[in-house]
């Protein structure tokens, strides 16, 4: 089966964001395919570059790459959600001169109809949230 | 049919019944992370009709639940969340 | 995206104090200028979204009753309300901003059915 | 003297009840965000003996509560928010 | 920082699902380090903190009750419980981790009155 | 009197992060003090540099900053709820080796004790929570 999820929540903050991964493993160790994780409302936190879990916590951000990597997900943050929240790629740190970027490697910023198409095109679309 | 996950505790009363109102016969109710606390026996689900009640064990296992919960509520894993999604049509999220 | 899938979005939380009301509407929103048919269906406190006379310029938020105004011109017409969240709240369709249908326990199983995606906030 | 302030609506009951039940002689209670759907009159809040109630005017505004408060709940802006945290010995959030 | 205040930190929220109870607990041990008394007070679905066994390696989060069971060791030895919270969930106190003092709702109002400042997660 | 406040919500996901700026300007006018202001928990993001809401949303960072210059405010972030939700100043972005840093300016990282010492000193400590 084709699978989306929709994450709304932040890593740290709401086990949520922690149970979307977990569930996106067993989902692929499954032979189950993941068209897209989108990443929303607090949920965009799970795409920063500059979070630094200690070391006996996990790194979501860095999983979620090596995931997507792994098994060519698409990783997709809600623009004006991560924008508002101070999470930037090089292009919107440069249209907004903003210091620097914070988005994580294998992550893209896009809109909301992502979330929409996303729905569209898989079998089930599941919801973590807080 | 629908599967409906619930990661809340009983306390948000308002939530759990929204969620079992929402229930048909047929649908299941999966709680994970802190919607465990609602597999106690101690607080009896109102099930409607044709209506199962299953539990993360990852999450029952973090709480120390293992000896408070229902009778009639079965652990499931990862593997079997994701068996439960694709046994029915579609999955709601009350958080 | 030549498929179409019927959306419900459901929206439980009261305006302005969390984003959810706003990210609820954002998704209906989105959902229909991709020309998918979307229902909104408010239960809990979610229903006092629809409280007539919002004037959020004191708390620095833009007005969560004016975007809902907007839903039937993005021709999301088809709005319901959880009759129970009305009833205790004292809320009746007259104190609300725009038309909505109530539904009973019953009825709301049933929309649940008849949608293919439901993305609840 | 303390000062309560509670920011959730009334359906977070077992919060509005911890809060009330903190309360002594001599305590207010200043809802604030969604804390001022609990002023409603339709809703009448079991103030316990000596315990006053006000909310914070912007937030009645935003929510369209004009015309549906409690009669004995005074509004108050910021500035009377300030003066009630100076005139109670210490503040209490409740969220 | 001569002044001494009486602290209260009051956690009401159960353990793992969200960061609340980790950090009431981190705001009580600071809070002690400083050499500060400090009292804490579990309220609502915080009594869940205090249950024994808690296993949390499987959801990849350090174990809550661990770090509760070594508060004595940190002079943290006022611990309150609120005696409705505890009966309504079928806790009592031998189901804790650590000795806790339940407190009906007299005791609760009378507890914050004896401290000056109060922290609430 | 001397205040300090507790900041323990994100702007934009819940109203208390606002409501505490509100606060802080109105206790100022009154003619009061304001010791410190602690983030904490998501209340770290309300120290994030990178940050930019749309224009008719307040940009709580560049405001706190503001109000600080002009009224000699202490605004604290708790340095382990920032680090591992990925808002850095440049010494930790250095320790762990990240490719930037994001705390706004007039913000700085420190650990709870900072906490614990405004609500020594303070006449009183107001917690705006989520």
């Amino acid at each position: 089966m084709i699978f989306s999820l929709l994450v709304y929540a932040a890593p740290h903050s709401h086990q949520a964001a922690e149970s979307a991964y977990r569930f996106a493993v067993a989902c692929l160790a499954q032979g189950h395919s993941i068209h897209r994780v989108f990443f929303y409302g607090d949920g965009i936190h799970g795409a920063s570059a500059l979070a630094t879990p200690p070391q006996d916590e996990p790194n979501l951000p860095d999983r979620w790459q090596t995931l997507a990597q792994t098994h060519g997900l698409d990783l997709v943050v809600c623009i004006a959600a991560a924008v508002r929240r101070g999470v930037l790629d090089a292009n919107e740190a440069h249209r907004y001169e903003k210091p620097g970027h914070n988005l994580h490697e294998g992550f893209e910023l896009s809109g909301l109809g992502q979330l929409t198409e996303a729905a569209i095109v898989s079998d089930r679309m599941i919801t973590f949230g807080a | 049919m629908t599967l409906h996950t619930l990661n809340r505790p009983p306390s948000n009363a308002a939530l759990l019944a929204d969620c079992l109102r929402a229930c048909s016969s047929g649908d299941t109710l999966l709680l994970i992370e802190d919607g465990a606390y609602c597999a106690q026996a101690s607080l009896p689900l109102q099930l409607p009709a044709g209506v199962a009640a299953c539990v993360l064990a990852a999450d029952v296992a973090a709480r120390g639940l293992n000896n408070r919960l229902a009778p009639g509520i079965k652990q499931v894993d990862d593997a079997g969340f994701v068996q439960l999604c694709c046994d029915h049509a579609r999955v709601i999220s009350w958080y | 995206m030549s498929t179409r899938k019927r959306f419900l979005v459901i929206s439980r939380r009261p305006p302005y104090g969390s984003s959810h009301a706003r990210d609820a509407l954002d998704t209906a929103l989105t959902t229909a200028v991709f020309e998918q048919p979307v229902s909104m269906l408010f239960l809990d406190d979610g229903v006092y979204q629809l409280l007539q006379a919002q004037q959020p310029g004191g708390i620095q938020q833009k007005n969560l009753g004016a975007t809902l105004s907007a839903l039937p011109m993005y021709d999301i017409d088809q709005l319901y309300a959880c009759s129970d969240a009305m009833q205790s709240r004292n809320l009746g369709v007259d104190d609300c901003l725009l038309p909505v249908q109530l539904l009973d326990t019953d009825a709301i199983a049933q929309l649940i059915r008849t949608h293919d995606v439901v993305l609840s906030f």
